[in-house]
């Protein structure tokens, strides 16, 4: 059996769940920050699959799995400051602790 | 193209082999003694105190920030670089906007002192 | 395409050239650097195993297989052991793209890689993680200190050194190493003269990113006893110095390729000048060890931060225009 | 063949660790976790013809990113937090929600049929892609250096103490 779109397409839905069970679950902040990246690099899977199998002539989805990249890397620059800002006000980064606006 | 990255793969592998043979010759080879005293952690003979995983400077993220960010910026200026003569004048300009546009971020770390190690 | 004859063929590649290297990077490196060491300092260096000392690191080698590996009470054992190996891999693996002659018409390089030194690249910047692993895993606060100093430098230092490597790149018109030696022709031809600040930022962050005298905070023996390797012993701490020699000598192969024209010479064949050029490049290194002192921390991430990154970015402007005008 | 059971080998690097990554006690392995699934990922873009891709994936993902989220980790609660429990009350939701969706997703996938385009991919992808991002996609090109330098002051301001 050749390999085709459809095994790529199921590698990345499993890696994008296993990503959402882990921003669903976790109660680390910085932990969240991953499994969101596990979602975004599902993502690219999908992308560049998506340029080999449907659409080979030009490079596009190439290329946007290079701006998902670049975003992906600003995401977590920016998550990662609001996670230290966080410790350093509250002393925690257990998302579930960071509860200040409650009261 | 593919057979090129299987030399990549086989690189990968037996590098952790090898690596992993020579730890289990010493496994074979090394006479072993195990006392108390020498698995503690060494730190300049003091009896050690506390766990070493505590908190550091926030210094080192700052860096990594900037690592992060100017890290993306070089992956776009390798395929740049390979084509932008035959792309013209055009492609220069392109480049030298990007670049400017950051080359204003790094000013504004520089003046911020992010930059700074105190 | 017969699968298994390739798999055998890239399997015998590895194993030939990692032997290779361990021999002539790491062993005969360490005897070169103690006895240059000597040399500089007026001191005669190991003299007593074989003749003038030449079997030293073999008797070194030797001793260190037979040395009881310690894993620290303290320490998370998978990491720290799994730590060295991803270290020595990482230096190996930037050998794959080094084109080391030509013989006929065939270039003698493992695989010229379309996206060569993207790749070396990407391999030199693995170290950190294997760096950062074992420092933590260590659980002791050198070993902490020293991977948190060594990994910030090696990421300050990879941004001039990717810098470097695009002016290259634009110049030569392709990422393949192999392509890059062939566009230099000539003695002018080399990209030393066309491309001097590239070469000079390459050089100090080629140094750097081996963490060598004068850059050798992470393991200032002063301050931090040996910074992330202290709790490493034997065959492990032997494996991170494979790592770094290994590495040290690819920087010195790269520079080599990247600037001095890989093989390309007159008269010699091109096995002899490419490693003629290697060697001249690690004698520079371990001259420049043996000469300086060590920087402080503000004083080199100022050097990476506020002199290499902007001079290569306004360098890459400079040929950019050059080569489109 | 060879294909075949190097696409199964790269999945599995790429799954397993992945699972470490979301379930592990152990923040810092949580994040070491991520290296091997970012190569595994790497091998797949391999597969798929996607040279150049792959060399930025290493380096800026296992390269850049997983430093930078090692740093923080090590910035704040490190490895002090493995008394911690690193799970919240969601478990069993979490669990239902992504199985379930897991199961949609690939019945979807394996059910719609699709199409297939002209043409093939070239054999060298990075002077392609740069001549795709500086012709027909140089707004997103200029863009991007637009969104990299506000991410950068945005991150600067939100980590720095105030003065």
């Amino acid at each position: 059996m050749a390999v085709g779109l459809a095994h790529f397409l199921v590698v990345s839905a499993l890696l994008f769940c296993l990503g959402l069970y882990g921003v669903l679950t976790r109660r680390n902040a910085v932990a969240i920050l991953m499994g969101i990246e596990l979602m975004l690099n599902a993502a690219n899977i999908n992308l560049v699959a998506f340029n080999k199998y449907v659409a080979p002539a030009a490079l596009n989805g190439q290329v946007f799995t290079l701006v998902v990249i670049t975003l992906a890397a600003c995401e977590v620059g920016v998550g990662l400051a609001l996670v230290m800002a966080a410790y350093r006000n509250l002393e925690t980064v257990q998302v579930d602790r960071i509860n200040m606006l409650k009261w | 193209m593919l057979l090129d990255w299987l030399y990549v793969a086989a690189f990968a592998v037996i590098g952790l082999l090898l690596a992993g043979l020579s730890l289990a010759i010493v496994w074979v080879l090394s006479l072993r003694s195990a006392y108390p005293e020498k698995r503690m952690t060494y730190e300049s003979g003091m009896v050690p105190f506390g766990q070493a995983w505590a908190q550091f400077n926030i210094r080192y993220y700052l860096f990594g920030l900037v690592f992060v960010i100017f890290a993306v910026e070089v992956i776009y200026l390798y395929p740049w670089a390979i084509v932008f003569r035959q792309l013209g004048k055009f492609a220069f300009v392109e480049m030298l906007i990007f670049l400017v546009v950051l080359l204003l971020g790094l000013a504004y770390a520089w003046r911020k002192g992010a930059l700074e190690w105190i | 395409m017969n699968w298994g004859a390739e798999i055998a063929k890239a399997v015998l590649a590895a194993v030939g050239m990692f032997t290779f290297l361990a021999i002539v990077a790491a062993m005969f490196g360490v005897l070169l650097e103690r006895k240059i060491g000597g040399w500089i300092q007026s001191r005669l260096g190991p003299k007593h195993v074989g003749p003038q000392g030449v079997l030293q690191t073999l008797a070194d080698t030797l001793k260190l297989l037979q040395k009881e590996n310690v894993t620290p009470r303290a320490a998370d054992a998978l990491i720290f052991n799994t730590a060295p190996l991803v270290v020595a891999t990482a230096g190996l693996m930037g050998w794959l793209v080094i084109p080391f002659g030509k013989i006929g018409e065939t270039v003698l390089v493992v695989r010229d890689l379309n996206i060569g030194i993207l790749f070396f690249a990407a391999m030199a910047s693995m170290t950190v993680i294997g760096i950062l692993a074992g420092g933590w895993a260590s659980n002791n606060k050198y070993s902490l200190l020293g991977a948190l100093r060594s990994a910030s430098q090696m990421i300050s230092y990879e941004l001039p050194m990717g810098m470097a490597l695009v002016a290259v790149a634009m110049e030569a018109g392709t990422l393949s190493t192999v392509g890059i030696v062939r566009a230099q022709d000539g003695w002018m031809g080399s990209f030393v003269f066309r491309q001097f600040p590239a070469f000079v930022i390459f050089m100090i962050a080629a140094v750097a990113e081996v963490n060598r005298i004068p850059f050798d905070l992470p393991e200032a023996e002063s301050e931090l006893v040996a910074g992330y390797i202290s709790e490493y012993s034997g065959m492990r701490f032997s494996l991170f110095m494979l790592g770094e020699y290994a590495e040290m000598f690819a920087m010195a192969a790269m520079t080599t390729t990247l600037f001095l024209g890989g093989w390309k010479g007159p008269l010699l064949p091109p096995l002899v000048w490419f490693f003629l050029k290697m060697y001249l490049v690690v004698f520079f290194m371990m001259w420049v060890r043996w000469t300086f002192p060590r920087f402080r921390l503000d004083q080199l991430l100022n050097l990476s931060w506020k002199v290499l990154l902007p001079a290569g970015l306004i360098w890459i402007l400079i040929s950019g225009y050059r080569i489109t005008f | 063949m060879g294909t075949l059971a190097a696409f199964l080998i790269l999945s599995a690097v790429t799954l397993i660790p992945a699972v470490v990554v979301v379930t592990s006690k152990n923040i810092v392995r949580s994040a070491l976790a991520l290296v091997p699934t970012f190569l595994g990922i790497t091998g797949l873009y391999i597969l798929l013809q996607a040279e150049f891709v792959a060399g930025i994936q290493v380096l800026i993902y296992a390269g850049a990113i997983t430093v930078l989220i090692l740093f923080v980790i090590m910035l704040t609660e490190g490895g002090t937090g493995i008394r911690i429990r690193q799970v919240n009350e969601q478990v069993a939701v979490g669990v239902l929600a992504s199985a379930t969706l897991a199961a949609l997703l690939i019945w979807v996938f394996l059910r719609t049929p699709w199409p297939r385009g002209p043409g093939a991919l070239p054999e060298h992808t990075a002077d392609q892609i740069g001549k795709t991002l500086l012709s027909s996609m140089v707004l997103v090109f200029e863009v991007t250096s637009l969104v990299l330098l506000i991410s950068l002051i945005g991150a600067i301001i939100i980590a720095r103490r105030e003065r």
